[in-house]
């Protein structure tokens, strides 16, 4: 079970904590209506799914209930770095 | 007590004898005594079958790595565990344990004609065979393999034990209480650290426990450290997985050494993080590999020691060493030293330092340099054993009935490599030892690869005139893997240790390895030509020893399994006689019989009372979330396909959430009860997963609006009151409330009291008749739900249970989330396109409404579907087709979601989803059932008072 | 509130194990209240009441358990305002939940048979939703060897007999 | 290619075993194929087999990062079943059921396919409406599919908990009698040998590091740890890294790799006689030939190529395990392991053509590959070599991901209400 540091309460918090949801910086469009289908496939079902550094989002649920953005290395699992919603990809 | 227990020594209690019995022959012990030592004392020299040979086999080891002993225990009824280590279980007053995989007996076993068959049975042989005729495979080949699997019988009774488990929290974890272990946590002492300091064995000590040259320095630590205040002591734990940043599982063994277990739990699942985690597992004695090294009474030489040293156990009375390290030599010694007949020490090594040869002289022990056994002479019981010199000419007979091997030592490096530390090959000790790592860790002691056991040689194989083709050269014991079974996988092309592994399964054993994978490295690489470095290592896996599933269970048995949500209503409805189904993690009253009821009949009865008089329902368990803030009504408008903006406070309105990819996730009725304030609703199973989805696009998408969602789905019980009577049923109970049909229309809400509670009373109806919802504060749900009963009385007032609403809504077609829609449904495909805002620039999952296949024709649409026999109700999931006859496979057009019989209109109904299904209306179709096919005609969804009139009263 | 009808509480009879170290049982009812502003002070204003501002602080008996989110947990009759047109949101959830009261020197032991946090280094004061097992629960140091955990209503039978098998 | 058999079993063991031939050589790379399999597991060695066995393409190379058989096909529970809801599904996975059948006969190499039954068992309501609404399309499809009383499961599962006061009683079962288990890494080995013996090479320790495409976008071959290797078809069967090498080709896709774990206990003599699959407890259990409990576990939560699980997803299959099979609580867990798996957002595999010209892709089975391994490799094979999808594999192309055509059978189980 990982310790995920959860930037809003400030500490390393256990995994059960958390959901993770998926892959980070994946934004919705303003007028999804004005994408075509092909974008719109892109932003529904395309993913990076890198081996290595993953910017992704966890929300600590049974926390502070905040989603927020992690990036890690899908290959040792280790976090780089955990960061606000909102704040620029890392 | 005779046979083979010393006079003098061993850390045994004398004074406490222990009787138990092996196979039912009945023996005794000293307190102190694992079953190994103790029949071992017993001259017991038999103590199991292998797995595929059925050899004879006798104890290798001492400790957790022991391959062969392994038995079964039985005490008392569900208590029967197989496969355990003789060497792990401590004996005590009563214990019972039976040998394995043997018929009709241990010494003399039908299924040893394997053993004589051996030539035929090499490694992979089943994949090359048991193909022909075709037809014998299923009903001769595999049934009889099958039935040759296995070590152990299987339990066939519940086990009458529970099992704990807990987290716990320190600054420093050692595992191992070995000389490196206890140092490492005396550094720790009166520190402000929490240390914890974990061992397998029933004492502190680990190696130590064998020389007795420690006990006076070990009793001193052991005394400093139960004082410290700051170090917690587990033995009888095993450390078995290290996980994610230092997080590592142990399991600790609270009863199974006792004669009366009493009422505890039986294991503990212990779930550690620690700061820093400091291995001092030790290292693993080598056997080796040569002709006959699996008779009984060959043994690994530091195991013979740990006998004589910590049981005061001779392990033979005439005992010859075959050694490649020194540390073999040592023990020797101390067998020597003891009273035991050394018979004679071999060394594979010409040259041995010098001091080794003079105590051996000293002691008067025969030494064979450069020499090697090339057979062992005993099938039971080791008699003696042929040596020559080199591996080339005669040999010489030396008799003896124990056999020492030293083949050198392997760290062990589990845990370490469960935590992805790396590894590091050293030549001069033929082993891996760890050399970065990965997380916050060391390895102290003789797992690093430092010890003091002195120098050996690193060998595959002794070497022997005899062709290796032709002898039986034992690397994995337990699986009966051979030498040169691994050299015949190289033969065939496996090249990769995991390959070899698999293909023999050497190191695949309840030992996982312990004292073969090594030398099966050697060999494999031997065979290769290649160094072992580039032949791999098999990947260490949790857990370090088997485990039970009860300890990794921990506390989730029985009722603390998962939690079973009850609403604050259930216990009357359990006094009341329902019959109850699972949704989701809730139960619910599915109907009320009475006396011997049917459940068609009581739900017949129940739907009658509603459409006829007034009934009851419980609703929960429906998720509710209050959505309050400025911008409440602009959220609600983005998230769901309708209009919310418009919405007047003191109204209702359905909503129909959808998954952004377009299809049908949830639904429910939702009151504006302010202007900033909503009251929603949503289905049971569908409460935590909408709440979520509806943070994460507040939090991620639309973090600008001011708007807060909080669950208050158990805040509220929510009495649902049914029928043309359902007016005057609460007329009496609510004050601040004006009922009138115009001052409180279908699908308002309002906020005031019902028999003195505050309540939020929505007029909402999910059966087609005049219906209210009542949500009271959770604590005085059941209160309220008695006193409308009661008042009800006069009314003929029904409760009613879910199978009852199933069928209600069903005649008014109203669909049911994951019932009638099932995650491939559109709101059209659903007859909801009304629901649907077309003037709404967008909503969540609007977009993929526009996508090719969503606008295509023929998509399957929800229609009602009518049987041409009313009295024929269809099953639910059967499926549609156009043409009965077609043969198979047909082509289905649709299935049938919902069917139930009708009370109300005298006959079967059913909803059903079929392609192009609205252009259908009148067509019929037809279900085809085993054996015939029934015929129905598609029709509209709804049923029952289609123009609504029921509604507006 | 009303006193014409009884309240009906979860299946919690207490538990005080001979021996046992701890004492484990339901609380008297309370008012909770769950309060959320992006911004405290426009909170404190409405209601009155100072908030503390850092998560997993308390003050008398408001927790803050996330950064725009605090749970006050009252005695029964404490109302709030609704704070209408305000940007805040202030629900009552006061019989969402119920509070067993885990007390005596191996309190914390026993919760941490299935909560995963360290609650040996969990200051008295401290308060932080988490999970027991698979449950969330609130948990709140009252003392030293007590802590208040509250659950939601639903789950509170089960999560009392874990704790009691824990404290067997 | 010695044939294998009883006889000449017989004959080598007289021989001391000392002249059995490899089953495959250790192919150094040619400079050129016609085609290329990228990923040694069971789907990507079958290819090569049909590829060269039935559409005569033998100038084949299957090129493997480590060694064959070493991912998913090594690491998984072994089930067989085709008793999927959807036409699309039950095609597919019947394709392969039929080809299991005789496949011990066709490679000469005892795959030990057994038909022992899967049976998956109702808890609730909602269950066995989703069960009946399988076996009802599953007939008329004419695939076996039967619903069992809870009764006649036990009958058919003795260790069974049918207690009605179980947290979830069981109500009832779905049968698949031509179900069950096979030996993973003989699957791989069979296709191997087999291939090998038709002219495939198969080249292992071989990490292919990049998709060389022409100025028409089409490939040319595949750059790899051992040099560049060209071919104008490309076949893609690498699972969990799928995502990983179509980024070589420079394609984005819908798939997300997560940890899935699975776990043995110790051998026993036999006990459990079938396969059991409870997707509303989360248990899946069979009993090994060698008499191991093979159980499957659950996938961790997050994306990860570390082939490594967490303990609380062990801690949880075990509880499932012990609460339908309450007689196991004292048997022990042997070994646990991890795998990559690859998921698609319907979680139905792609297998077809990609918008790049002569590279095909065979991915996303998520947790289900194994059943499937006799059919993917013969319908990618049969992709690859008419360069057009077969009417089975069809519907599993890209587009359904555009134009909203999913096949979503887990969604079609549809959640509680």
């Amino acid at each position: 079970m990982m310790l995920i540091h959860c930037p809003y309460c400030g500490e390393r918090r256990p995994e059960i904590e958390f959901a993770y949801a998926g892959e980070a910086h994946v934004a919705r469009p303003v007028d999804p209506s004005a994408y075509t289908d092909e974008e719109w496939e892109r932003f529904l079902f395309i993913r990076a799914n890198p081996r290595g550094r993953h910017n992704e989002r966890w929300r600590h649920i049974h926390g502070c209930g905040r989603f927020f953005n992690a990036v890690r290395d899908t290959v040792t699992d280790k976090f780089e770095t955990t960061y606000k919603a909102g704040e620029p990809r890392k | 007590m005779t046979g083979f227990r010393l006079q003098l020594g061993g850390r045994v209690d004398r004074s406490r004898t222990v009787t138990f019995s092996f196979d039912g022959v009945r023996y005794q012990g000293f307190a102190g005594d694992t079953l190994a030592s103790a029949l071992l004392a017993n001259g017991v020299s038999l103590f199991g079958r292998s797995f595929k040979y059925h050899r004879p086999r006798g104890l290798l080891a001492a400790g957790s790595e022991e391959p062969n002993a392994l038995v079964s225990v039985t005490r008392g009824p569900g208590r029967f565990t197989p496969n355990l280590r003789a060497t792990g279980v401590e004996i005590y007053e009563g214990l019972e344990a039976v040998s394995q995989n043997r018929w009709p007996s241990l010494k003399t076993d039908l299924g040893a004609v394997n053993d004589r068959l051996g030539m035929f049975l090499p490694a992979g042989f089943y994949n090359k065979t048991f193909m022909w005729p075709r037809s014998f495979w299923d009903k001769l080949y595999e049934p009889a393999i099958r039935k040759m699997a296995g070590l152990g019988d299987a339990p066939t009774e519940e086990d009458p034990d529970h099992y704990a488990a807990t987290y716990a929290h320190c600054d420093l974890l050692i595992v191992g209480a070995g000389p490196a272990g206890i140092e490492a946590a005396l550094e720790a002492c009166g520190t402000d650290k929490r240390v914890v300091l974990i061992d397998e064995q029933d004492e502190l000590g680990g190696g130590a426990l064998s020389d007795p040259a420690q006990w006076a320095w070990l009793a001193d630590s052991v005394a400093r450290l139960e004082q410290a205040g700051n170090v917690t002591l587990l033995t009888r734990t095993t450390a078995f997985g290290y996980y994610h940043d230092n997080f590592i599982g142990a399991v600790e063994r609270l009863t199974d050494h006792m004669t009366q277990p009493g009422e505890g739990a039986r294991e503990k699942l212990w779930r550690i993080r620690a700061g820093e985690v400091v291995l001092a597992q030790g290292a693993i004695e080598r056997p080796l590999v040569f002709a006959g090294n699996d008779v009984p009474g060959v043994m690994l030489a530091s195991a013979a020691r740990t006998y004589l040293h910590r049981h005061g156990v001779a392990v033979g009375k005439s005992v010859a060493l075959m050694a490649a390290h020194d540390s073999g030599w040592h023990d020797a010694f101390a067998h020597a030293r003891a009273g035991v007949k050394v018979a004679a020490i071999i060394d594979v090594r010409s040259e041995v330092d010098g001091a080794l040869r003079v105590e051996a002289a000293a002691l008067g022990i025969t030494v064979h340099l450069g020499s090697s056994v090339i057979g062992v002479n005993g099938r039971h019981r080791v008699n003696g054993i042929e040596v020559c010199v080199g591996g080339r000419g005669a040999a010489t007979r030396i008799a003896c009935d124990t056999l020492l091997m030293a083949g050198g030592w392997t760290p062990s490096v589990h845990l370490w490599s469960h935590s992805k530390g790396s590894l590091a090959w050293r030549d001069d000790i033929g082993a891996y030892v760890p050399d970065k790592p990965n997380e916050n860790v060391r390895c102290v002691g003789a797992c690093s690869g430092k010890w003091d056991f002195g120098k050996g040689q690193v060998i595959d194989m002794l070497p022997t005139p005899r062709s290796p083709a032709r002898i039986k050269a034992f690397v994995d014991f337990q699986n009966d893997v051979t030498a040169k079974d691994i050299k015949l996988a190289v033969r065939e092309g496996f090249r990769s240790i995991e390959h070899i592994k698999r293909y023999t399964t050497n190191g695949m054993a309840t030992d996982q390895g312990k004292t073969s994978n090594l030398n099966g490295l050697q060999i494999a690489s031997q065979a290769l030509g290649r160094p072992v470095v580039d032949v791999g290592l098999t990947t260490f896996r949790p857990p370090y020893t088997p485990q039970t599933f009860g300890a990794l269970a921990g506390h989730a048995k029985d009722a603390l399994f998962q939690p079973l949500r009850k609403s604050p209503i259930d216990g009357w409805a359990e006094a009341n006689g329902a019959v109850f189904e699972l949704v989701a993690q809730w139960r619910r009253a599915r109907y009320f019989p009475r006396g011997r009821e049917s459940m068609l009949a009581a739900v017949n009865r129940e739907c009658r009372a509603v459409r006829s008089a007034v009934g009851m329902f419980d609703a929960s368990t429906l998720g509710k979330i209050e959505v309050v803030g400025p911008d409440a009504a602009e959220f609600l408008n983005r998230m769901y396909t309708n209009p919310w903006k418009g919405l007047e406070p003191g109204r209702c309105r359905y909503g129909l959430l959808l998954k952004e990819d377009g299809f049908i996730t949830d639904d429910g009725v939702s009151a504006r009860l302010a202007p900033d304030r909503f009251h929603l609703t949503t289905t049971t199973g569908g409460a935590a997963r909408v709440l979520n989805m509806m943070e994460d696009y507040l939090q991620t998408e639309w973090p600008d609006l001011n708007v807060w969602l909080t669950s208050t789905t158990e805040q509220w019980a929510v009495i649902a009151v049914q029928g043309p009577l359902a007016r005057g049923v609460i007329a009496p109970l609510v004050e601040g409330i004006d009922l009138s049909p115009d001052a409180f229309p279908h699908m308002a809400v309002r906020e005031g009291t019902i028999c003195g509670v505050p309540t939020r009373l929505f007029r909402v109806s999910f059966t087609g008749e005049l219906g209210f919802e009542i949500n009271v504060p959770a604590a005085y749900g059941r209160a309220v739900w008695e006193a409308i009963h009661a008042a009800g009385k006069p009314f003929g007032i029904v409760p009613y249970g879910t199978e009852a609403m199933h069928v209600l809504r069903a005649e008014k077609g109203f669909i049911i989330v994951g019932q009638d829609t099932d995650g491939t449904v559109t709101p059209d495909d659903a007859g909801l396109g009304w629901a649907v805002g077309k003037k709404k620039p967008d909503f969540v999952g609007k977009r993929s409404l526009a996508r090719p296949d969503i606008v295509a024709a023929g998509r399957k649409q929800l229609v009602g579907l009518l049987t041409d026999d009313p009295a024929e109700v269809l099953e639910e999931g059967a499926q549609i087709v156009a043409d009965p006859n077609q043969a198979v496979p047909m082509t289905m057009i649709g299935h049938v979601t919902s069917s139930y019989w009708s009370e109300a209109l005298g006959r079967s109904i059913a909803l059903a989803v079929v392609a192009g299904g609205r252009g259908r209306m009148g067509e019929a179709l037809f279900v085809p059932m085993p054996g015939r096919a029934i015929r129905a005609t598609v029709s509209g969804m709804v049923f029952h008072d289609a123009e609504g009139a029921r509604l507006n009263v | 509130m009303s006193d014409l009808l009884l309240r009906n509480e979860p299946d919690c009879a207490g538990f005080a194990g001979e021996g046992a170290g701890v004492a484990i049982r339901l609380a008297e009812p309370m008012a909770r209240y769950s309060l959320r502003a992006r911004d405290a002070q426009v909170l404190e204003d409405l209601i009155g009441l100072a908030v503390p501002r850092a998560i997993g602080a308390t003050l008398g008996d408001m927790a803050c358990l996330g950064p725009d989110g605090w749970l006050l947990c009252a005695s029964v009759g404490t109302v709030l305002p609704s704070g209408s047109d305000l940007p805040v949101a202030i629900t009552d959830v006061s019989e969402r939940a119920v509070r067993l009261l885990v007390e005596g020197p191996r309190a914390g032991e026993v919760l941490m048979a299935g909560c995963p946090i360290d609650l040996d280094r969990f200051a008295v004061g401290r308060a932080t939703r988490t999970v027991f097992e698979t449950v969330e629960i609130v948990v709140w140091r009252l003392r030293d060897d007590a802590f208040a955990v509250e659950v939601w209503r639903s789950f509170a039978p089960w999560l009392r007999l874990a704790l009691v098998h824990a404290a067997g | 290619m010695t044939r294998f058999s009883a006889f000449s079993l017989f004959a080598k063991a007289l021989g001391g075993h000392q002249s059995w031939p490899e089953q495959w050589p250790d192919a150094a790379p040619k400079p050129a194929y016609d085609a290329i399999i990228v990923g040694a597991g069971g789907h990507g060695l079958g290819a090569a087999y049909y590829l060269a066995k039935k559409y005569g393409i033998t100038n084949v190379a299957v090129i493997e990062k480590g060694w064959l058989g070493g991912g998913n096909t090594g690491r998984n529970t072994t089930i067989i079943r085709s008793n999927y809801l959807y036409d699309e599904s039950a095609h597919l996975y019947d394709h392969a059921v039929k080809l299991w059948d005789g496949l011990s006969q066709e490679l000469n190499y005892n795959t030990m396919y057994s038909k022992r039954g899967v049976m998956m068992l109702a808890h609730n309501v909602h269950d066995v409406q989703s069960f009946k609404r399988h076996i009802h399309a599953n007939r008329l499809n004419g695939v076996d599919n039967e619903w069992l009383s809870a009764e006649e499961a036990k009958d058919y599962c003795p260790p069974l908990s049918i207690s009605p006061h179980a947290r979830h009683p069981v109500l009832g079962a779905a049968l698949q009698r031509r179900g069950g288990t096979a030996r993973h890494d003989t699957v791989a080995w069979g296709y191997a040998r087999a291939a090998a013996a038709l002219g495939v090479d198969i080249i292992q320790n071989c990490a292919v590091t990049g998709i060389r495409r022409g100025a028409d976008g089409a490939v040319e071959g595949v750059e790899t740890e051992r040099g560049f290797i060209a071919a104008k078809r490309i076949g893609v069967s690498a699972a969990g890294n799928t995502s990983v090498v179509m980024k070589m080709a420079g394609l984005d896709f819908p798939l997300e790799s997560y940890p899935l774990q699975a776990l043995v206990s110790e051998p026993i003599k036999p006990v459990f006689p079938c396969v059991v699959m409870s997707n509303t407890v989360h248990a899946y259990m069979s009993q090994s030939d060698k008499g191991e409990l093979v159980i499957g576990a659950g996938t961790d939560q997050y994306v990860s190529y570390s082939q490594r699980g967490a303990l609380h997803i062990v801690e949880h299959t075990l509880a499932a395990i012990c609460e339908i099979f309450p007689i196991f609580r004292r048997m022990r867990m042997l070994r646990t392991w991890g795998g990559i798996v690859d998921v698609t957002p319907d979680r139905s595999p792609v297998l077809g053509k990609t918008p790049v010209k002569g590279l095909y892709v065979n991915c996303g089975w998520g947790t289900g590959g194994f059943k499937a391994t006799p059919g993917a490799g013969d319908l990618l094979a049969y992709t690859m070599a008419k360069d057009e999808p077969h009417p089975i594999n069809a519907p599993y192309n890209l587009d359904r991901f555009r134009n909203g055509r999913l096949i979503d059978e887990a969604a079609a189980a549809a959640v509680a209400h």
